[in-house]
């Protein structure tokens, strides 16, 4: 029996940023995951010049995964690409105190988190 | 204290019926005696206890007295009818029948033959989850001692033809153990009906006490069965070990409460169980397990498509309910007998057993419409695309 | 219904202690939880009460929580220490030593094992019933896996010296299993100081419920055990079959109460047996069975002598004692303790053991003792010169 | 268990009779069984012309042996050496209940009335 943290709860009930940014030249998208393995990530941000001025997301997963993606919203905001680069799963897991056998899905999340980046560099 | 969540998980275990307890509580608080001290009153008065709440379970299932064997639980009856019959025979042949989908304690007492060179033919299911007796029959050989198919799914709700199979059985000269944990109270139960040497029982899934069970073993003709648990000699010698006064006494009462009341009982659960099916049929994307005409009106096992199962899970925890596996050590495997019944993992992974009782309210059910109502959309809508 | 008989068989069972009925009866009425199911707050509830009994359970025979697996009892106990170790480890031995005066879970266990190709020693105790781990030294062979000597017998209450044992079995590097079922309340029990392996107990000897129990596993390092239950992986694996609550939390109550009454309640059983046996010892050509300084304090087992069996039990039937054999089902043979400690069956069959409990009152001990002083003379008198 | 019936618990727990007349030259004595077997009766009885004028017994065993020669006592007072040389243990079985399982004993009963009949014969 997975205990959840009061922070995972938290989020889990009320995630914040839950949907998509509806396309836009200022918006990037990236994925991570597929259903089939349990945990599915999509991110879309518009870009404000060196900022993330806003991250929504979606996801398909267990209880950490949804919270951890609903942290990372906040958490990005105003983030710089180069921040993004460098983001670790080490970060989320501590913030919301993520039991050690899940964090095989947390590096999922870091996929996607890479890849937006990587988008955004796209992007230019 | 929080508030506790809304009970649909009595396949699980059931809260036991007040009026079990009051029997229960007279015998803890006045019968003192070991039954099987038979020379003074003490001893005798717990006796004459036992030996009533025999007569409550022999009747509650159409058989005689001397044919009940008290045990503690189903778990050791589905263990001692396996092993004892096919210990007991292992000269006449080494060859059982049975199915994917029965309980652990069928297929662990199973695995434990096959290691001491017994072979096991597992039959699968149909994607309703029903065995047929011409599965069983097919897999009949000259060397079958034993066929061991359960009456009433834990999981599902799904009901075997028991009858067929066991007349089969008789036919070629095959013992038959039926395992009816989950039967008693839901649907009727008669061993000459169903045509079974060997059937498992317990208490605590209709309401009844943990921790006590019962064998029913055919006497006419004799059957061979090798006792599991040595020592005192008591029950005949099939089953040693000091007899649980008020815990027997609790499955008595049980037995004769589920008999009296099934038919009220079910009827309500049958409307309640249909109610919330509609309720939860409406979020979409939804399928029953089971076979959903040959299902004891208590249970209900839903896949949600399109969600992830622990969030489902966890979003729905003012319910209080099963995820696959029922009643065994918390695991988060996928549940194998809905695999059996053709699921993907990830399927049996998003499904819900939700179980109904003697107790559970209409209000129950209304609450449970409205959080599956709630909280599916939502986690839906959070995964929409992705 | 007429006027019981005064209770002196507590050695085969005990009335629950009114504290431990309460226990019961709180976690029967509010407690629903399937202990396994640990996805919601009602399995939660439950297992922190199974949690909560294993420490009491643990605490009061000096283990580690998790060294504690819950049994159906005693008789399952010994059965699954004796087959579960023996079986485990038959590759490295076939060799077994345990003694005459066990209980028949024991004896019967080691019969199954006979039949599967192991061996058995059983030692004789001497005169006073006591096995000396001189002898059980002199009985260990180069195959010998195993070690089963009971801690207080049944019959005599005679206490063997386990520790001893247990420390020549851990010398020589084999395991020792220890039938405690008669010990807790009435002599210290610690699994350190004892150096047992395995130890079974049982609640309903010292006050608590019937048919439930457990099994002392020591931990570290491991032991190989197989189980005797298997199904839904509850125990670790151990010991499979949904948890019965209100009985684990009745034996954890039991348990606690017994170490904490235990001098109390010893203190005053003792002085009314030495009442008991002074009153008794007045008719004349009686012989306590078992060693009288090696005893523990709540049996007393006499022999009167020119008095046949049947008729003094009958003629004592305003006592409830046991005639020989406790607590297996009625039988009219003698007791093969006694028989073991040199007693002939004559002897054997004119015996009968009194066990007072935490209940006896002064007064029961007075009716005891008029009754025998009463009706032993008068049947000698009927029999004198016959 | 052994099921007594009323009227062995009558017999056993007032016993009729019980003890040895003293010797006497009107008096014969008869013992079948013994200890070791479990079951030893013992009967005194004295002789008046063609009858028994009174019977008394010592018993050695299980509460259907006491009561048996307790009840026998009392049937056999006024009996003629012919009626104790026919007397069958069938007639105490059934006056009394006894149950098929302790019919041996009473063979060992029916020895001793046959012993005292022989005894009287002998005493003429
Ligand atoms: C079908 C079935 N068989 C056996 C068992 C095991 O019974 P018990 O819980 O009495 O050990 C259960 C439930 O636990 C069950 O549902
Ligand atoms: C020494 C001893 N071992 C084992 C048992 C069996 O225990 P249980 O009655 O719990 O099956 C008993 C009494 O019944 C006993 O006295």
């Amino acid at each position: 029996m997975t205990i959840y943290s009061a922070q995972v709860v938290e989020h889990f009930d009320a995630p914040r940023n839950a949907g998509r940014l509806a396309t836009a030249p200022d918006v990037v998208e990236a994925e991570a995951g597929s259903r089939s393995q349990g945990t599915q990530f999509h991110f879309s941000a518009r870009i404000a010049g060196n900022a993330l001025a806003a991250v929504h997301f979606e996801a398909y997963g267990c209880p950490h995964c949804i919270a951890a993606a609903s942290w990372l919203t906040q958490r990005l905001r105003g983030a710089s690409v180069d921040a993004l680069e460098r983001w670790s799963w080490r970060e989320v897991a501590e913030a919301l105190a993520v039991p050690a056998e899940k964090r095989g899905h947390l590096l999922t999340l870091e996929d996607a988190v890479r890849r937006l980046a990587a988008a955004w560099r796209r992007h230019g | 204290m929080l508030e506790l969540p809304i009970y649909l998980d009595n396949a699980a275990t059931t809260p036991v019926d007040p009026r079990v307890v009051d029997g229960m509580i007279d015998c803890l608080r006045n019968v003192q005696g070991n039954p099987s001290s038979m020379s003074h009153d003490f001893g005798r008065r717990a006796r004459a206890l036992v030996e009533r709440a025999r007569a409550q379970v022999a009747t509650a299932i159409g058989a005689r007295p001397e044919c009940i064997v008290w045990t503690s639980g189903a778990t050791e009856s589905d263990n001692f009818a396996i092993m004892g019959a096919a210990r007991f025979h292992a000269d006449r042949g080494r060859h059982i029948v049975s199915a994917k989908t029965e309980h652990k304690a069928v297929l662990d007492a199973l695995k434990q033959l096959e290691r001491e060179g017994f072979a096991v033919t597992y039959l699968k299911p149909d994607a309703g989850g029903i065995v047929k007796a011409e599965q069983v029959a097919e897999a009949l050989r000259p060397d079958t001692v034993l066929v061991s198919i359960m009456h009433v799914n834990n999981e599902t709700g799904v009901i075997n033809d028991v009858a067929a199979i066991g007349r089969l059985c008789r036919e070629r000269g095959v013992l038959f153990h039926c395992d009816a944990a989950q039967s008693v109270g839901k649907v009727p139960v008669d061993v000459t009906t169903l045509n079974v040497d060997l059937l498992s029982l317990n208490a605590h899934k209709v309401h009844g006490p943990k921790g006590v069970g019962a064998l029913y073993v055919r006497r006419t003709p004799p059957l061979g069965l090798r006792p599991l648990l040595v020592g005192g000699g008591q029950e005949g010698g099939l089953r040693s070990g000091t007899l649980a006064t008020h815990q027997i006494v609790g499955m008595g009462l049980t037995f004769s409460l589920a008999t009296n009341e099934m038919d009220r009982d079910m009827a309500r659960m049958r409307a309640q169980r249909d109610r919330l099916w509609q309720g939860i049929a409406a979020v979409g994307e939804v399928d029953v397990n089971g076979d959903v005409e040959r299902r004891a009106a208590n249970i209900l096992n839903v896949t949600f498509r399109g969600v992830e199962g622990e969030s489902l899970q966890f979003a729905l925890r003012r319910l209080a309910v099963s995820a696959g596996a029922a009643c065994s050590s918390a695991s988060e495997e996928a549940s194998y007998v809905l695999r059996a019944l053709g699921r993907t993992d990830q399927e049996a992974q998003s499904s819900l057993r939700f179980s109904l009782g003697r107790f559970t309210t209409d209000a129950d059910i209304d609450t449970a419409i409205a959080e599956v109502q709630r909280e599916v959309p939502r986690l839906r809508q959070i995964a929409r695309r992705a």
